[in-house]
């Protein structure tokens, strides 16, 4: 399948539906060193994001119109750190892709642009216990994939295996951006929930491009 | 988990409701997005004083809307912060051409909000400044944390602030005096039982019979450090002695002490821990100048409570002294 | 059971200290025996009030001592009611001539102990009338009870008798507005949890996670029944009807409408019951004229709500509105 | 032994100590169907009490002496409902005590008066589950014991005897006053805290008359 304005509709509907399915597992992991609300916050956002999409009249012309209105969705209805972060991060992302289809450089820089969105608001490099470490190495693996000459579809595949590490990565870290870090040294052993909701978030996006159902609303 | 509420979905707009209409002599509410406003505002000539963030910590931040307080407050969802499309409207609702304060807690969420919110209130020419509430000693302010968090201090910032802004200072005077607030409040919190947040049905964090969570934000987060039960008096100074340490208090001095129940604690328990808080000051060489007893900045029924202690100089008293008028806070 | 205290058989002495310390400027505090007494009294030429009962309620009764409410309160063990050998001398101390009015709740031992001070007053010369409040329709005032207890509407009834003292009413004229507030305010409570009282430590009673008991009183005794947990409008309604049938309200009534905390509840589901509370009201046809939201006779730090309904006339409207200046009422 | 001044100063301080033995038992009655304060409340006065005996510079010299310190202590510092009770049954049983010893005429005369006390303040009959439940049979016995031609001691135990079971007799009994009332049917399965204690008041009395052991302060 082609990376088009109907995959990123997919990839959006998928991404909401995986919200739904790891919503208590997102909020448990952020009760126990945020909390507790970081997958009630993405749910509420998404299950927006697809009503809005519902409610269009016309189809969006452009894969980077459906991005800016999940940034926009996001940003309104999310809240705390990561609605401006994510919300940053698609506003970057959309503006990229200008393209009717991403090749494979367009998904690294689709990459790339939303980690630097989130860095730019949030100020976090890797190692800090934060989203930044699942997208970081995620547009790194990109960038590397891309650069071997591999497909639009195993660039993005690359980085949501590298988002999944990052986010298994941030484990035994210690926090020292966001809530957790209030905790100091209590934060290790507990998996970042925004590293893993950004996991599922790429990963949702190759499942958009593999599977050509369209989830039915959360 | 039991609660008095509908569904977690509804509980902020339902509350929120109810406060309006009790208080429908202070307050309007406004929907889509929520906020709620002095019923009497925009008070032309006057700065205004936008504060916010999650609910579940009430009566801050609508409870604090009146006369010589705060003009708007923008609840958020539970314990998440509020969002840019509901602090800019309120932020133009107050604004009474002398430009309009936020006053923000030290959380990621919260102040990113607030700054994309500002972004986009200046770009409707409203004139916005921001401080940063920042009180709580429990947090180390340093590169290894997102800064300290702020707290029950935070209750002062609004009062003053307030004060400041209905004598008529512009915005940067406000926003001074907001700062020299902030400059000389520090806060610690201690919890005996965690809170459970309605969405996630679950209590924040579990402490057996035997334990308290010192250190302990107000959004149900897990504190510095677990101890063992121990009698008030004890636990009392370890949340007054690091905040007097913190602001260097060495006699002299004359301080407001604001004793906060997190939700869950009876007020008789409170006075307890003021009468000991209160001999702690007075045998560092300070003056209780004023005081409050009560929850102020909660953290739905969390057990618990925090001691806050405010550096008055004569003008942050006398700001402090002057009329306010809101649902929780009048004299 | 963990609790901010230093040790149970002190929690009401080092409390009551605590609040003398915090409202010296309204306050002060007599020890052995124990009472609180408005700090510009005895009031010459006024009828003095008095209240009381056991500790565990806060702020009632102390918090409302000051200009325009109760000239003492009288705290007793927790939840246990004072003795007469505190009574009688705080009731002495607050004579300013014209007698002293005694606003006892109707629980067998206030009612005793109360009696016996008054015995004792009337030795020393001073008059007294005692006024029992009996609001709570949870109990049926029947020759199988006890009678109805004293529960949220003592709040209106030491408001309101206050302000008519104030006023300067002769001791038989505060009594009958006492007793005309006494006549026209209903309470029913509910509770998600129970409350620990200190010396006990164990909860007063046991609730699964889906059940609440209505009717519950503010003594950590159990209500009249356990029925499964329930969304808020459910549990406001059954708190509400049975208020307004006993009130007999058939529209057209201006009323104060108390939604009061018994001390773990969060304040954003105290309004969230309110605003249901109103609705039913207003269904009625019955004006909510004021409104009270809030932790104000409390039990402990049990979880739950009551709701209070004054149907008021224009004489106890105004006397309502007139101004006071308590710990915990102030306008 | 005779009861004479000695056995009410070893009956008051063995009270003390058996309330403050059976202080959790009392509380614990009182959580059931009243506000679990009823054990605390008494080993309040009771404590009280025996500091006052201990203060007093010279021993009483008459019963009723004795008695009459113990109502007014019990008075100020018990409060609650079996505070004025308990108080005002000492405060009669004191008038009717002023002879040197008690002999079985007045031992009966004595519970009477105590009875009498009680119903005087609390306006309770028998079965509506008070200690009126425990005191009047309590005081029937006696009557039937000395017109029998008992002993002192033996009216005493026989007084002892009927206030137990008529604590017990309160188990199944819907309370119609006191706090438990408003429990309506729901306050049927559980003993009378106040009928309890009553019966453990009186059986110290026997202990105090057949064991000359003063007991320590509680
Ligand atoms: N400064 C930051 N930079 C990048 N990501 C951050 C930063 N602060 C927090 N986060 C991310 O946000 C997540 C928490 O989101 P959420 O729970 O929705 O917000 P809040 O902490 O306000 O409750 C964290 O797990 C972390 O991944
Ligand atoms: N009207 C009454 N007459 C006789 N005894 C009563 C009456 N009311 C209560 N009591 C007794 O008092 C006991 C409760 O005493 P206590 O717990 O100390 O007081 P309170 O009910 O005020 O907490 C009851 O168990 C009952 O035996
Ligand atoms: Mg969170
Ligand atoms: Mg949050
Ligand atoms: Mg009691
Ligand atoms: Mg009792």
């Amino acid at each position: 399948m082609t990376l088009d304005v109907a995959w990123v509709d997919r990839w959006v509907r998928r991404t909401a539906a995986v919200v739904a399915e790891h919503r208590v597992e997102l909020i448990e992991l952020d009760r126990q060193i945020g909390d507790g609300d970081h997958g009630e916050n993405l749910h509420r956002g998404f299950t927006a994001v697809v009503g809005r999409l519902d409610e269009l009249t016309e189809p969006p012309a452009q894969i980077g119109d459906v991005l800016k209105l999940v940034a926009t969705t996001l940003m309104s209805t999310v809240g705390g750190a990561a609605g401006p972060l994510y919300g940053t991060a698609y506003l970057r992302a959309a503006k990229v892709t200008g393209l009717p289809e991403l090749d494979a450089p367009a998904v690294v820089a689709m990459i790339e642009a939303g980690l630097e969105g989130i860095v730019a608001r949030g100020k976090a490099t890797t190692g800090e216990k934060t989203m930044v470490d699942a997208w970081s190495p995620a547009a790194a693996a990109a960038q590397t994939a891309a650069a071997g000459g591999a497909t639009a579809l195993e660039v993005l595949e690359a980085a949501a295996n590298a988002a999944e590490a990052g986010a298994v990565a941030t484990d035994p870290m210690v926090a020292t951006k966001g809530r957790a870090s209030y905790l100091g040294e209590r934060s290790a052993g507990h998996r970042d929930p925004g590293a893993a909701s950004s996991a599922l978030v790429l990963r949702a996006a190759v499942t958009a491009a593999t599977d050509p159902v369209v989830p039915a609303a959360p | 988990m039991k609660k008095l509420i509908n569904d977690p979905a509804r509980v902020v707009d339902e509350s929120v409701d109810g406060f309006g209409l009790a208080h429908a002599d202070l307050v309007r509410v406004h929907r889509d997005p929520l906020f709620v406003v002095r019923a009497d505002g925009p008070v032309q000539g006057k700065v205004g004083l936008v504060s916010g963030g999650g609910s579940g910590h009430e009566p801050l931040h609508a409870g604090f809307v009146g006369r010589g307080m705060l003009d708007a407050a923008v609840p958020g969802a539970m314990f998440t912060s509020p969002t840019p499309d509901a602090i800019a409207p309120a932020t133009t609702a107050v604004d009474g051409g002398r430009g309009v304060l936020h006053i923000v807690k030290n959380y990621t969420g919260d102040v990113l909000n607030f700054e994309t919110a500002a972004e986009l209130s200046d770009a409707e020419g409203v004139t916005v400044r921001a401080v940063v509430v920042n009180d709580d000693v429990a947090v180390e302010d340093s590169l290894y944390t997102a800064g300290r968090r702020g707290v029950a201090g935070t209750v002062a910032v609004e009062k003053i602030a307030g004060a400041a802004a209905e004598r008529g200072d512009d915005l940067d005077g406000v926003a001074t005096v907001a700062e020299r607030v902030i400059a000389n409040v520090r806060s610690m919190g201690v919890a005996l039982a965690a809170c459970t947040v309605p969405h996630a049905g679950t209590p924040s964090f579990e402490l057996t019979d035997e334990e308290i969570e010192i250190g302990i934000g107000i959004h149900g987060e897990p504190g510095r450090r677990r101890i063992p039960m121990a009698p008030a008096d004890e636990i009392t100074a370890l949340l007054t002695n690091p905040v007097m340490d913190d602001l260097g208090l060495a006699g002299g001095e004359q301080v407001l002490l604001l004793v906060n129940g997190m939700g869950g604690t009876p007020l008789s328990e409170l006075y307890v821990v003021y009468r000991e808080s209160r001999r702690l000051l007075e045998a560092r060489g300070a003056t209780v100048a004023r005081s409050l007893v009560g929850n102020y900045v909660t953290s739905l029924e969390m057990q618990g409570a925090s001691v806050t202690v405010l550096r008055f100089d004569d003008e942050l008293l006398s700001l402090w002294d002057a009329p306010v008028h809101t649902a929780a806070l009048r004299w």
